[in-house]
């Protein structure tokens, strides 16, 4: 059962991973909380499921909710953060702004949805089950993880060896800097934040799928387990992100199954409180938290 | 009065010895002056004595003990206050709310008073808004008691600054570079100002790169170029060495 | 009038409430911290009634006092790990700290009822008790803006470098400002337990935290008519804009971006501001007349 | 159906009071007031729906007599106890209001019982929960607590089934779900069967495949599932998935008994035992012409809840008709009369509802098992 259990967690965990990057990739780039991705995250299973129940293939439902999301994404950014940022100081104007929009996709969400939970019609995706050394393992879970191994591999590649890639990081390191060399900030802000939200609606979709159960407050548990793992991986840092969020599934799953039920959240809170006192950088973090009055 | 030692201090950062290895000393009553090209390190080492860099090497006393490892509001409480090159004001409040926390150390009434508003607390304001009131005349700002801090001219901001450096009273000032953007009446206003502070007891250290203010008003100068202390002394002497020369003109020599 | 009173009592009742959570939340925005912990602190606050009230006999008065103190020293101990913390980091942290207060009151069930929260809890509060209470915090609050604290934790705000080099001890004045949102969150907290007879986790969750957010940012995070603005406007808008009931986390969204985009000082802190630039340039011509007059009888 | 609709100012809304006080002597006053948006909506939106489906109904079929007719009116509280402290206070201060049939559930009905009785004001709150009724005298409860039903289940598992061993899965942050998974654990100990593990999952959760891997690979002979339907029916897929051994009975409560159940659950759920006071369609007469009726006028199919305020709208009428009997057309006289209803027609459980000596509503409830993807009565 242990080794189910970490399986089930890996599985849970590379859905966080794909979910999370998106939310650290925007706080490299901007140092700003993006408290809307949990409900980006929502939209993109809501969106993929409306579009497969009228009719849509399920790939191409996929395809347009990423579009979709990412477009979502970039209004996030030019309602709640654009002028926000432009006044400079942003950090909690942003954080409330970006509640603010989270409420409205969320409301949205609720009408359409009349608070029903939804889920995809059976047969969206084909239920089967291998058995490999004691341990079971659907076809979707395999799917997902295969998904999961290639977008953050493209992402890191996108990251580490493109023109773009290197413009993030002279935006995240420096934004005046940046644009004395030529880099336009606004563009990198709006394909980041195009690729955190496509991101975050394939999660969504890939959640909706794996637990069959999409509803409108569905955004809010991620968004908390977003915290931690970015806490625990390290603000704006991307491997710390993937580490993070596989580790947080992994105990999420042991907890579950060998400590007492309910407990799962004040541990993993917990968790959170005990990183940010020994390591406020997260454990794979390298930049400078706020010393605050003590010498640097 | 006490006074302020520099021993033998060094900041690195990484391989980059932005100090290294200088001794000085900030007595009581005198304007020392602090003076190098832009890049020098001057600001590190008011950094580094009013708390806000850690040191690599080195000590830094005050009246014999060492605040090189205090933190900012320990030092500011030991009696050593600054500016900042660039100013630092709160831009929200007005210039008499600015020039009022300086008072901060002098603050005895507290918390409980504070949060009930008691006797105590009240009387006590009452006596800093007075001073604060006096303190602005000096420095000519009075009639800018009620603007916000943030909208006022340059040259006046630094006012603010100092007056609010020195409101309570400190045993040491760091200035650095206080005459920045202001013209030859603006300076010449501001040289008495520090005179009279001095003359008071106060230690002041003037961190500028007009050399000219500096060798006006200071006994002694120390000056930096490359984190290295290339000379110190008299101004007048000081300014006519040649390395001095050297390091102001040919500043393009690494 | 006392018809209308009548009517709309429980309203009024309400506004007061969050009046009150609106100057816990207040306080720490003012001094520069990012909490979001008010609703952990209105729990621990809420709890420590209800439980005392209903299982022990405790006097009612001695257990709100008990809240308020117990959530008050919950705010220090917060303040501890929070102290090397700031901005996005302080955030996250308070919310993992409501995040944890809500878990384990459900996970307690023996001693907090769980998911079933406590029942039973006297309905005591009325209009007069809450008026005097709010009366009392804003009294404090006031004392806070016009003494010494008032500046520190404004410039704390604005600039904490600057309150740091005028020997302004951040650790301790951040561990204040959580002090007083715990001890007022929690006050808040247990006079709410003594007037809606039940309490459980749930009331405490993300949407206590957006309301409480939403009237100080709407009201204004450092003047005294802040959290009542704000409170005021929450409490009236569902009675306007009943139509739009079923979209009021929406409209409240729109609220939140509007005013943090166009208004970002909040109603009450605009019109609290407006009125101290025209006493100050009212201030400032008397100055400048006076000077004038006083020209004029030296040049003559 | 009329709504109340507070225009844009309270002003507006009192002189829309005033005008309905010059009403008719011979209309009879009534809010329905329920959680219309929010966290309770489903359970307060289709009460109301059922409620006003069953006043229209009796006012055309003149149940109060040529020219009388039951007047009412639908108010949101958006399950926000603010909203609904409000709400009933305000209505409370309006003389012509005899009964408020409200609100809905949870701490919100709760509250509003507590109002209720401070301003002696009768309202019929669709909870359960026996602390509305230990309130005061002013305040009912409309559903069935969970003394009355979960015997139905516990019997069901501890005696037909004969289980020994059972799993619980109950929601740990909703009150009501919590309060009828204790009964059940209570009751099944009690006749000799052993908890083999209880585990709380929250309304919000959907990632089951922990807590289904330990339950899949752990031993028992019975697994007891106290959610919503629609997280009961993921929880049994996701049980399903883990490899839970399909010969071990799965139960489930009252909460089951929605088409939602099949519908979110499909092949998995097949033999699912859950109970149910609506069985969907209908079981007889009167049940079955409120289903086909029901889903003629809305075009959804009647789930329980739309049967409960359907069944509560009954009950209320019958009541009022009695206090115009007496003569007594006051608050008091609704109150008075709505405590003594009994064998009242309904389309739920047995098919009458009846108040006890303590006020506690009693209509029976049915075991019933999903078969070929419908809900039939088990031993029928």
């Amino acid at each position: 059962m242990l080794s189910q259990q970490i399986l089930n967690g890996l599985v849970t965990g590379s859905v966080y991973a794909l979910f999370s990057l998106g939310f650290t990739l925007i706080f490299g780039v901007q140092k700003l909380l993006n408290f809307a991705h949990g409900a980006t995250f929502m939209a993109g299973a809501f969106i993929a499921y409306y579009c497969t129940i009228s009719g849509l293939p399920f790939l191409l439902a996929i395809g347009f909710s990423m579009v979709a999301t990412g477009v979502i994404a970039i209004l996030v950014d030019l309602i709640a953060f654009r002028s926000l940022r432009k006044r400079g100081n942003a950090e909690f104007p942003a954080l409330v702004s970006s509640i603010g929009v989270d409420l409205i996709l969320v409301s949205i969400a609720q009408q359409v949805s009349k608070t029903q939970v939804l889920n995809f019609p059976f047969g969206t995706f084909p239920v089967k089950f291998y058995t490999f050394m004691g341990l079971r393992i659907s076809l979707l879970q395999l799917v997902i993880l295969a998904t999961v191994a290639v977008l953050v591999a493209l992402l890191i590649f996108y990251l580490k060896k493109t023109t773009f890639g290197r413009q993030v990081r002279a935006v995240a390191t420096n934004e005046r800097a940046a644009a004395l060399l030529g880099v336009n900030a606004q563009s990198v802000y709006l394909q980041t934040f195009f690729i955190a939200g496509a991101l975050a609606g394939l999660a969504g979709v890939l959640i909706g799928l794996l637990f069959n159960s999409m509803q409108f407050l569905m955004g809010e548990p991620y968004m908390l387990r977003a915290f931690v793992v970015v806490v625990i991986g390290g603000l704006g840092s991307v491997p710390g992100a993937i580490v993070a969020s596989l580790m947080l599934g992994v105990m999420q799953s042991l907890t579950v199954a060998y400590l007492p039920s309910g407990l799962t959240d004040a541990i993993i809170f917990a968790l959170l409180f005990v990183v940010l006192l020994i390591r406020p950088n997260g454990l794979f973090g390298d930049a400078n938290a706020v010393a605050g009055g003590t010498r640097q | 009065m006490p006074s302020l030692h520099l021993e033998g201090v060094s900041k690195h950062f990484g391989g980059l010895k932005a100090v290294d290895d200088i001794t000085m000393v900030v007595p009581p009553g005198e304007i020392t002056g602090l003076i190098g090209p832009n890049g020098a390190g001057k600001s590190t080492v008011v950094n580094m004595i009013s708390g806000v860099l850690s040191l690599t090497h080195g000590d830094i006393r005050l009246d014999g003990t060492s605040i090189a490892t205090d933190r900012s509001d320990i030092v500011a409480r030991r009696g050593v206050s600054r500016t900042f090159q660039n100013i630092r004001l709160l831009p929200e409040a007005t210039v008499l709310e600015n020039v009022l926390i300086g008072f901060h150390r002098r603050e005895h009434a507290g918390v409980v008073a504070n949060l009930l508003g008691l006797p105590a607390a009240l009387r006590e304001d009452r006596a800093f808004r007075e001073r604060a009131h006096s303190l602005l005349d000096r420095f000519g700002l009075d009639e800018y008691a009620d603007t916000e801090a943030g909208n006022l001219a340059y040259g006046h901001q630094r006012r603010v600054e100092m007056a609010r450096a020195i409101a309570s009273e400190p045993d040491i000032v760091l200035l650095d570079e206080p005459v920045a953007g202001m013209n030859d009446v603006e300076s010449d206003e501001l040289a008495t100002i520090f005179r009279e502070l001095a003359n008071s007891g106060m230690g002041l250290l003037l961190i500028e790169h007009n050399v000219g203010f500096v060798t006006r008003l200071c006994k002694q100068v120390y000056v930096l170029d490359s984190g290295r202390m290339i000379a110190s002394g008299d101004p007048h002497e000081v300014t006519r060495d040649p390395k001095v020369v050297a390091a102001y003109i040919g500043t393009s020599k690494h | 009038m006392i018809q209308f009173y009548y009517a709309y009592q429980p309203i009024i009742d309400f506004f007061l409430l969050s009046v009150g959570f609106g100057y816990s939340q207040q306080i720490a925005l003012r001094a520069g911290v990012f909490s979001i912990a008010t609703a952990g602190f209105a729990a621990i606050g809420a709890y420590t009634v209800a439980i005392l009230v209903t299982k022990s006999g405790f006097p009612i008065a001695a257990s709100v006092v008990l809240g308020m103190v117990i959530a008050g020293v919950g705010g220090l101990l917060l303040s501890l790990p929070l102290a090397r913390l700031r901005g996005a980091f302080q955030a996250i942290a308070t919310l993992a700290f409501v995040q944890i207060v809500i878990s384990l009151l459900l996970y307690a069930e023996d001693f907090t009822g769980g998911a079933l929260g406590v029942t039973g809890i006297p309905r005591v509060m009325n209009t007069g008790i809450l008026l005097v209470i709010v009366a009392v915090v804003m009294y404090v609050m006031w004392s806070i803006g016009r003494t010494g604290l008032g500046r520190i934790f404004d410039a704390l705000r604005q600039e904490e470098s600057v309150a740091a080099s005028l020997g302004v001890n951040i650790g301790r004045y951040h561990a204040l400002a959580f002090i007083l949102s715990g001890a007022v969150g929690g006050l808040f907290g247990g006079l709410q337990s003594l007037y809606v007879f039940q309490i459980e986790p749930h009331n405490f969750g993300f949407a206590f935290m957006v309301n409480v957010l939403t009237v100080v940012i709407l009201g204004g995070r450092t003047t005294l008519l802040g959290p009542i603005m704000g409170a005021a406007i929450m409490a009236i808008l569902p009675e306007l804009a009943r139509p739009l009931a079923e979209y009021r986390p929406a409209v409240n969204g729109v609220i939140l971006i509007l005013v943090i985009t166009f208004l970002p000082n909040g109603v009450g802190d605009e019109i609290v501001f407006w009125f101290r630039r025209r006493r100050h340039a009212a201030a400032a011509a008397n100055r400048a007349q006076a000077k004038e007059a006083k020209d004029a009888v030296t040049s003559s | 159906m009329k709504f109340l609709k507070l225009s844009m100012s309270a002003t507006a809304f009192a002189a829309a009071m005033a005008a309905s006080t010059s009403a008719m002597a011979e209309e009879y006053k009534m809010v329905i007031l329920q959680s219309l948006t929010g966290g309770a909506a489903f359970i307060g939106k289709n009460v109301a729906d059922g409620a006003a489906m069953a006043a229209d109904e009796l006012n055309a079929n003149g149940f109060f007599g040529e020219g009388n007719s039951l007047v009412y009116e639908v108010a949101d509280d958006a399950t926000d106890r603010t909203q609904t402290l409000s709400l009933i206070t305000r209505l409370a201060a309006d003389e012509d209001v005899l009964i408020v049939m409200g609100p809905t559930s949870g701490s919100v009905a709760l509250a509003g019982a507590n109002v209720a009785n401070e301003r002696e004001f009768p309202v019929i709150t669709t909870t359960n929960s026996m602390e509305v009724i230990e309130n005061g005298p002013w305040s009912f409860i409309l559903t069935q607590p969970a003394d009355v039903t979960i015997p139905y289940i516990a019997d069901f598992t501890a005696q037909t089934l004969g289980a020994k061993n059972c799993a619980i899965i109950g929601v740990k942050d909703n009150e009501a779900y919590v309060a009828l998974q204790r009964k059940y654990e209570d009751l099944i100990q009690a006749q000799g069967v052993n908890l083999a593990s209880v585990d709380g999952v929250a309304l919000a959760d959907s990632d089951f495949s922990a807590l289904a891997t330990k339950i899949a690979t752990s031993e028992q002979d019975c697994v007891f599932i106290g959610t919503p339907a629609a997280q009961g029916a993921n929880l049994v897929i996701q049980l399903r998935q883990a490899g839970l051994d399909p010969s071990i009975p799965i139960l489930g409560h009252n909460a089951f008994a929605s088409p939602t159940f099949i519908e979110k659950g499909g092949a998995a759920v097949e033999n699912v035992y859950l109970m149910g006071a609506w069985v969907p369609g209908g079981y007889d007469d009167f049940s079955s012409a409120f289903s086909t009726n029901f889903e003629a006028k809305t075009g959804i199919p009647a789930d329980e809840w739309h049967a409960v305020g359907y069944s509560g709208m009954q009950v209320i009428a019958n009541a009022i008709k009695d206090a115009v009997a007496a003569g007594a057309v006051t608050r008091e006289g609704v109150r008075d009369a709505l405590g003594t209803q009994t064998d009242i027609p309904v389309v739920m459980g047995e098919g009458t509802y009846s108040y006890d000596e303590h006020r506690v509503p009693h209509f029976g409830m049915k075991v019933l098992q999903v078969k070929d993807g419908a809900f039939a009565v088990v031993g029928e």
